[in-house]
């Protein structure tokens, strides 16, 4: 399931009629992007014996934030519940953390490797994984090509498309607002690919929204308190502001509480746009304080655990998977608020 | 805060005894270390892996070192890393020397900057190395255009996993440059002026030294240190992201504390802080192993729990150290 | 000594007023006022009383009360690196009482007394062990955080109540709580210091704690309730900011604050080496601050750049006042 | 030097002013330095003798006027400035590095080197002949904060020596030194001054300027009085041109007629004091309207034993009665609340609390008293800080820092704040070091006049002259332990030397055992 409920997006509360000069007001919602064909197959890297059971380990850039909870929960449940011995560290954000934990880890020489990376950059210490013989599968983003090549020096990457993902909200929000108004966005954390990639999808596709003005972008480093603080200056600055795109739904939540603070009402004054999919965020659509959110599924244990499987079987593994994400909007939102993380 | 003059005796004793403390925890904890997890502690891989990570923390803890025994601190360090290691990584395409230097000119640049003021200037060290955390930073970030710089696969990438002696470039340089600055320090008139100046800058400066330039060579030689940093660790990770650095100044200021440093200056030991680096950076890998055995998981959260508690048995283990050998 | 009868004309009042001693009191107020006239002029809506109320001064009052304690230890010659774990940690157990279903008149307490008792911590650790200020009170940097994580599991937990609700969007006497406490708090610290003993006495003991332990002053009494102080109201602005986000995050809750509060309390022209105290140009000295980031984020300036701004301006502040300190 | 010195003095300094905001500091200052000479600078406190000093070596930057060196105009940016010229000062209070070794502390700034590093063998030989010029032979890799004051004091003068001066400025090197030291010290100066060096010597002790000073300049209020022959004036005269006025009102310093004591039982007792290291076994007795004197060498442990009974130091054992009392004076807070007052030893370090008013210096023993329902009565402290001020001649403004008081008006600023308290004993260490004969004269005046009023003084002093004529009774303290007690009718400087120096009693003395102590 594509998540496709781009048709039924209209239904979103208070939508003007479509502006003329926005191309993508009454579009379909894209949907997510399907990889490329002839994704090659994962041929060089080391092999996985078939076992009956694992001991694992997974690289965790950082645990905090509901999102990034949610994901390492699932890679521990889904072990749990197939009976494998998993290991889990915590680089706390720290790029050079994180390479040091992987490289404690490639020591006590586990059957795989999973890593959530921190940056696209840590592509060297990947290399060092497949020198020790471990099969390394990566996990919500990727590395950078030139330190690590996919299918050689890693199996392959589990990732969701995040210039899409952007791409999908700039639509959405087109679509709720009928294409015209003043937008503010607010930022995940600087240069990280989720929040690089968003804002290129984001902006990109607003470019055939010319009524969509975006006036003010600002960095609020995933952080409610921050979103909040930032969204109450930009408001105060700009008052006529009338659509908030958030990267993430802790900083839309801010956004939220400070577009009440400043009496107006989230929803019906002012529209907000979210991604990520969380139980928080889903809510808030039920009850009307925000108008889309485009999912980013942290929940990789399933299927990350369900490709090393194959891999040991020796089926033949793309190096790139693509997740599937679903656009969250008040049609669906209470349908799926029960199961959202 | 300055001792009583009896005190004084004391203190030098006691800071010796407390390096000779982390030294000897350190041993303790490898020790135990390598019988409770074998063979995988000490193997190869994760010797070098230790090794090399702690080399940029170490090059800042040692640029500190000398900071502190001047009675200042450098908050700064931190964001310098980031600066240079960014400023060094769009260099290195032009080569291994360029990028070095451009990293190293960075870092000696800002600690100039921080160096005037406080010497020249006479600002608080704590103040303006604060705000240089900020403005260093933010320069850092704009200079990267908030993207991870990548350091071109040179020269530089394999001379960091080049090893001798089973042990990489980037250890040697830590031991080289640990050994360079213990000889300063305790030979040269530079290194005892700068000790001085920490004892008491006002005497120093009273019994016809010059305290300026010494003053304002170590915030100089601390920039430099974390440039230097900086491109060791974009050359060993391949790249510089911009949450690099983040509240490193402060486990460069507990290594140096650990390594029985004075704070308030005047004393100070090079050896002590290699030891007390290595002594902290040694509970990070223990924590990922302990974890890795399964038995108690320690929630990552508990890992900063550990951290704080095994800092403050540290320095309390210290100023016991001190009280019974006061009392005798 | 001017004779009264001999009124000094317009010029040479000019000449006369001590203009050091002039900049160094109203320096980061007028800074403030400069910043206040440029968002008169260039700002929209800046002169509206909701925004000066509600916005401005809201977002300051928080910050601006961790830097009133702030003060209060620097004041002893201490500094409190905890304080910013200390408002996550204060949170995060105040939230997970809350909902757990423990009423609102037991679980803020409970928020504050967290905050008291690391206040107490910190100060024991300094004044009875003699650990210094930065190295005692980073051991709560590392492990207050830590705590407060493992308090909440790392996840962001709304709590809607009341109560909560309350905290964060009342309002009293037509000023937001925080507003409201942040003037409560003043004043009470202002009486007490300026109309009890504890004020010279802290003084003293920031001064010259040797005379003043000669002269009967409790000083380590004196540093630790400083601490304890520091604490307590860094635990209280956990509640402030519980209340603001109505949610728990134990990971930003507090993030910074504490180096936010000592640029504050620097740029008011306090030295951090102690014996001096001012709460009136601490709070303007938060003011300034927080309206110089507000300005850049209102007029669409990045954060790297900003960051920059706030460094310079730090340094550009802490200048004057030191120009103005000792010209001589 | 060589015979071709230039005609002319050495040093010339005229018209110098400087002000320390908005206060004048100096005004019209001179002070001409010949060659071949020791010139006296004296001068109240506050006369401005420390800041014409730090003028000359640009550690002070001047308002106006010229200084020249061998008639050329010079302006020393810093000490290392004027000591490349040859000028060579040891400040006032010990300024140097306490945690650095002995040897450090005299090679600073210039250490011998092989192949660019620094020879410590050497360094430490020399840093041992520099000592022994001094007649000291102590360990010179020690940290000099190690050492007692004196031996400090003895360092600093031994770095000056070494460093081969043209002109040698001492500001009150003397007033923490024991007279065989200050006998060796002068040793030193006339050899240098045979060879050459010109010397500027600053100390409140007069005997001091007439044995080894040929000239003197006289500051008062920062300008220069008089620059004469010492061998033309008299000590009156001096003294008198010193004070702007008739030297008859300077008091004499006799002794004062015997005091009655008011009470058979002392008013404080301590019996077998030790406290570790420096106090073994000390008894002493004080009775209210006495003064009780403590006498002994350096480091005998006089403070140790007035710093112990105050709380400020514990006691390990031994008995203190206030009144007949046993009370706990563990703390200096329980002393005080037993009426006890401590006037340290330590000015600087002990004593002032810098940047604070004159106003709370005062008043800070005295704050819980001031308090009433918790509220300070800053009515009530106004009054008696001006009282205090007035009473004592302080010369400073109520609200002035402390820090910007001479030392002797900072001396009398605590010992006001003791007396603020009404103490009915008061503990004084060495209180009149530093500070000029006037000003001594007073408070010298002021525990006569506290002990005839009932209170019990006990009183160090290393000066024995004083010793001499302030007390009724002396103790004397030999390592530790109080091995005599002279009487007055016995007192004289010769024989406490005597006794201090041998630890016998002198025949007849009562020995200081606490049943036999009373006679
Ligand atoms: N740094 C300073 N700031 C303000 N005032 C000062 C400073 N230094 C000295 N003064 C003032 O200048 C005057 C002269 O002081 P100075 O120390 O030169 O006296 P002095 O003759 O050396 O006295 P003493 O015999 O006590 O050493 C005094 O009134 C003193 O208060
Ligand atoms: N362990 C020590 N080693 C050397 N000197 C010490 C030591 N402890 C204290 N001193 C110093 O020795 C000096 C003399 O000690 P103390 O004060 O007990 O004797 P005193 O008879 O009062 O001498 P003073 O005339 O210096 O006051 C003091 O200045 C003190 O600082
Ligand atoms: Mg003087
Ligand atoms: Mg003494």
């Amino acid at each position: 399931d594509s998540g496709g409920t781009g048709s039924s997006g209209n239904a979103a509360a208070g939508a003007a009629s479509p502006a003329a000069n926005c191309a993508i007001a009454t579009a379909a919602d894209p949907g997510n992007s399907q990889p490329a064909d002839g994704t090659p197959v994962a041929e060089n890297a080391p092999k996985l014996a078939q076992k009956d059971t694992y001991r694992v380990a997974f690289s965790q850039n950082a645990n905090n934030g509901a999102w990034r909870i949610a994901e390492t929960q699932s890679m521990q449940d889904e072990a749990k519940r197939l009976g494998y011995q998993i290991q889990v560290t915590d680089a706390q954000n720290n790029q050079s953390k994180q390479i040091q934990d992987i490289r404690s880890l490639i020591a006590q020489k586990p059957d795989a490797l999973f890593v959530a990376p921190m940056t696209e950059e840590i592509g060297t210490v990947i290399g060092e994984a497949k020198s020790a013989g471990i099969p390394v599968f990566l996990i919500d983003r990727t590395v950078s090509n030139a330190q690590a090549k996919a299918g050689t020096d890693y199996v392959t990457t589990i990732v969701s498309d995040f210039v899409q993902e952007g791409k999908r909200a700039a639509y959405a929000m087109a679509k709720a607002t009928g294409g015209t108004g003043k937008v503010i966005a607010l930022e995940g954390t600087t240069g990280s690919s989720s929040a690089v990639d968003r804002k290129k999808g984001f902006e990109d596709a607003l470019k055939q929204c010319p009524g969509l003005e975006l006036v003010a972008t600002q960095d609020a480093d995933n952080q409610r308190a921050r979103a909040q603080d930032i969204t109450e200056s930009l408001l105060q600055a700009n008052p006529d502001v009338t659509a908030v795109y958030a990267q993430g739904d802790d900083m839309a939540m801010g956004a939220i509480a400070a577009i009440r603070a400043a009496g107006k009402v989230p929803g019906k004054d002012i529209l907000v746009v979210s991604g990520d999919g969380s139980k928080e965020a889903l809510q808030s659509i039920v009850d009307g304080a925000m108008v889309a959110n485009v999912e980013c599924n942290p929940r990789f244990g399933p299927k990350a655990f369900e490709v090393m499987k194959q891999y040991a079987a020796g089926d033949e593994v793309p190096t790139k998977i693509l997740n599937e994400d679903r656009l969250f909007d008040a049609s669906n939102a209470a349908e799926f608020v029960s199961q959202a993380y | 805060m300055s001792a009583a003059t009896a005190d004084v005796a004391t203190i030098g004793h006691r800071l010796a005894l407390q390096r000779r403390g982390t030294v000897a925890v350190l041993v303790l904890v490898v020790l135990l270390a390598s019988l409770r997890y074998g063979d995988a502690f000490y193997s190869g891989i994760n010797l070098t892996s230790y090794f090399d990570d702690a080399v940029k923390y170490s090059l800042i803890a040692l640029g500190m070192t000398f900071v502190i025994m001047t009675g200042g601190i450098d908050l700064s360090v931190g964001s310098v890393i980031l600066l240079a290691g960014v400023a060094g990584g769009l260099a290195s395409p032009h080569g291994a020397v360029v990028a070095v230097l451009v990293g190293v000119g960075t870092g000696a640049a800002v600690g100039a900057v921080n160096g005037l003021l406080i010497a020249h200037s006479r600002l608080e060290p704590f103040v303006v190395t604060l705000a240089t955390l900020l403005w260093a930073r933010g320069l850092g970030l704009q200079l990267a255009d908030t993207q991870t710089v990548v350091y071109g696969t040179g020269t530089l990438q394999s001379l960091a996993r080049d090893k001798i002696f089973g042990l990489t470039t980037g250890f040697w340089l830590m031991i080289l440059l640990f050994v360079l600055a213990a000889v300063a320090l305790k030979f040269t008139p530079w290194g005892r002026t700068v000790l001085a100046i920490g004892d008491s800058e006002e005497s120093t400066a009273l019994l016809g030294v010059p305290t300026r330039l010494p003053k304002f060579s170590v915030y100089l030689l601390s920039g430099a240190l974390a440039g230097l940093a900086g491109v060791v660790l974009g050359s060993q990770t391949g790249s510089v992201s911009m949450d690099t650095g983040v509240g490193w100044e402060l486990i460069a200021v507990a290594a140096v504390v650990v390594g029985g440093t004075l704070l308030t200056g005047g004393v100070g030991s090079i050896g002590g802080t290699l030891a007390g680096l290595l002594l902290l950076q040694v509970i990070f890998t223990i924590i990922n192993f302990e974890n890795g055995r399964g038995g108690i998981e320690i929630n990552s959260y508990w890992q900063n729990v550990v951290r704080g508690a095994f800092l403050l048995v540290v320095v309390l283990l210290q100023t016991g150290v001190g009280r019974g050998r006061k009392k005798s | 000594m001017t004779d009264l009868a001999t009124r000094p004309a317009a010029a040479s009042v000019l000449r006369n007023t001590d203009w050091p001693s002039f900049i160094r009191r109203y320096g980061a107020a007028i800074v403030l006022a400069l910043l206040v006239l440029f968002n008169i002029i260039f700002t929209d809506n800046f002169l509206d009383l909701r925004n000066i109320l509600f916005v401005q001064l809201r977002q300051a009052a928080p910050t601006a009360i961790v830097a009133l304690g702030m003060a209060l230890v620097i004041a002893t010659g201490g500094i409190d690196l905890s304080v910013g774990a200390v408002v996550a940690l204060s949170g995060q157990v105040t939230a997970v009482f809350l909902l757990d279903g423990v009423p609102p008149l037991v679980a803020l307490p409970i928020g504050i007394l967290v905050g008291v008792a690391a206040g107490l911590f910190n100060g024991t650790l300094v004044s009875r062990f003699g650990i210094q200020p930065m190295i005692a009170t980073l051991v709560l940097f590392t492990a207050g955080r830590g705590l407060a994580q493992v308090v909440t599991g790392g996840r962001i937990q709304t709590v809607n109540q009341p109560i909560v609700e309350f905290l964060g969007l009342g309002v009293i006497a037509g000023l937001p709580i925080s507003v409201f406490s942040l003037i409560v708090i003043t004043i009470a610290i202002v009486l007490v210091t300026r109309f009890t003993p504890a004020g010279t006495k802290l003084l003293a003991v920031g001064g010259n704690e040797r005379a003043a332990g000669l002269v009967g002053i409790r000083t380590k009494r004196v540093k630790t309730m400083a601490y304890v102080v520091a604490g307590g109201l860094a635990g209280f602005v956990g509640l402030l900011e519980l209340g603001r986000i109505q949610a728990s995050d134990a990971t930003n809750a507090g993030l910074n604050m504490e180096l936010d509060a000592i640029a504050a309390v620097a740029v008011a022209g306090t030295t951090l080496a102690g014996g001096t105290f001012s709460p009136g140009r601490t709070i303007i000295g938060v003011l300034m601050l927080r309206l110089l980031q507000n300005t850049l984020v209102a007029h669409g300036i990045p954060r790297e750049v900003a960051q920059i701004a706030q460094g310079l301006i730090i340094v550009a502040a802490i200048y004057l006042l030191r120009r103005s300190r000792d010209a001589r | 030097m060589t015979d071709t010195t230039p005609e002319g003095p050495l040093l010339e300094m005229r018209g110098v002013t400087k002000s320390f905001r908005g206060a004048r500091a100096l005004d019209d200052a001179t002070m001409t330095v010949g060659r071949h000479q020791i010139r006296a600078l004296i001068g109240q406190n506050g006369a401005g003798k420390s800041t014409l000093i730090k003028i000359l070596t640009g550690v002070y930057r001047r308002d106006g006027g010229e200084v020249r060196l061998d008639g050329r105009p010079v302006d020393f940016r810093s000490t290392a400035d004027a000591q490349k010229s040859g000028v060579v000062t040891i400040y006032q209070e010990v300024n140097l590095v306490p945690k650095l070794s002995v040897a450090e502390n005299i090679f600073l700034g210039r250490f011998p080197r092989r192949r660019g590093l620094v020879d410590w063998a050497t360094m430490r030989a020399g840093a041992r002949d520099a000592l022994a010029t001094l007649s000291l032979d102590i360990d010179v890799t020690r940290p000099l904060g190690s050492y007692r004051v004196a031996t400090q004091q003895m360092t600093a003068i031994a770095r000056a020596v070494s460093l081969e001066a043209r002109l040698l400025v001492l500001d009150e090197p003397t007033s923490s030194l024991a007279e065989r030291e200050v006998e060796t010290l002068f040793g030193v100066m006339r050899s240098l001054r045979d060879s050459g060096v010109s010397m500027v010597f600053v100390s409140h002790r007069m005997d001091e300027l007439y044995e080894i000073c040929e000239d003197v300049t006289v500051l008062r209020d920062g300008r220069t009085v008089a620059e004469e022959s010492l061998a033309s004036l008299n000590q009156y005269e001096l003294v008198s041109k010193m004070l702007g006025r008739a030297a008859e009102q300077v008091a004499s310093g006799a002794r004062p007629a015997a005091r009655p004591r008011q009470q058979a039982e002392p008013v404080l007792s301590v019996t077998n004091a030790a406290s570790a290291p420096r106090l073994r076994d000390a008894s002493i007795d004080v009775y209210a309207g006495q003064v009780q004197g403590v006498a002994g060498l350096l480091g005998s442990g006089r403070s140790e034993l007035l710093r112990s009974v105050f709380g400020a130091d514990p006691l390990d054992s031994g008995e203190i009665k206030v009144n007949g009392d046993r009370p706990s004076l563990r703390t200096p807070g329980e002393a005080i609340a037993n009426r006890l007052a401590f006037l340290t030893e330590d000015r600087r370090a002990e004593g002032i609390v810098p940047h604070m008013s004159v106003r709370d210096n005062l008043t800070l023993a005295l704050l819980p008293k001031l308090t009433r329902r918790g509220i300070v009565d800053r009515k009530r402290q106004r009054q008696i800080v001006t009282d205090y001020i007035a009473r004592l001649g302080i010369k400073a403004q109520a609200d002035q820092p402390i820090v910007e008081l001479s030392g002797g008006n900072q001396q009398k600023v605590l010992l006001a704040r003791w007396l603020a308290t009404e103490p009915a004993v008061l503990l004084l260490d060495e209180p009149t070091r530093g500070i000029d004969v006037s000003a001594k004269a007073e408070i010298l005046a002021l525990v006569d006049k506290l002990a005839a009023d009932g209170m019990g003084v006990l009183l160090v002093s290393s000066e024995l002259e004083e010793v001499v004529s302030a007390c009724d009774d002396v103790t004397v303290l030999r390592d530790g332990v109080s091995v005599a007690r002279v009487s007055l009718d016995r007192l004289s400087e010769e024989s406490l030397m005597a006794v201090m120096a041998s630890g016998e009693a002198v025949p007849s003395s009562d020995v200081p055992q606490k049943d036999n102590a009373d006679d």
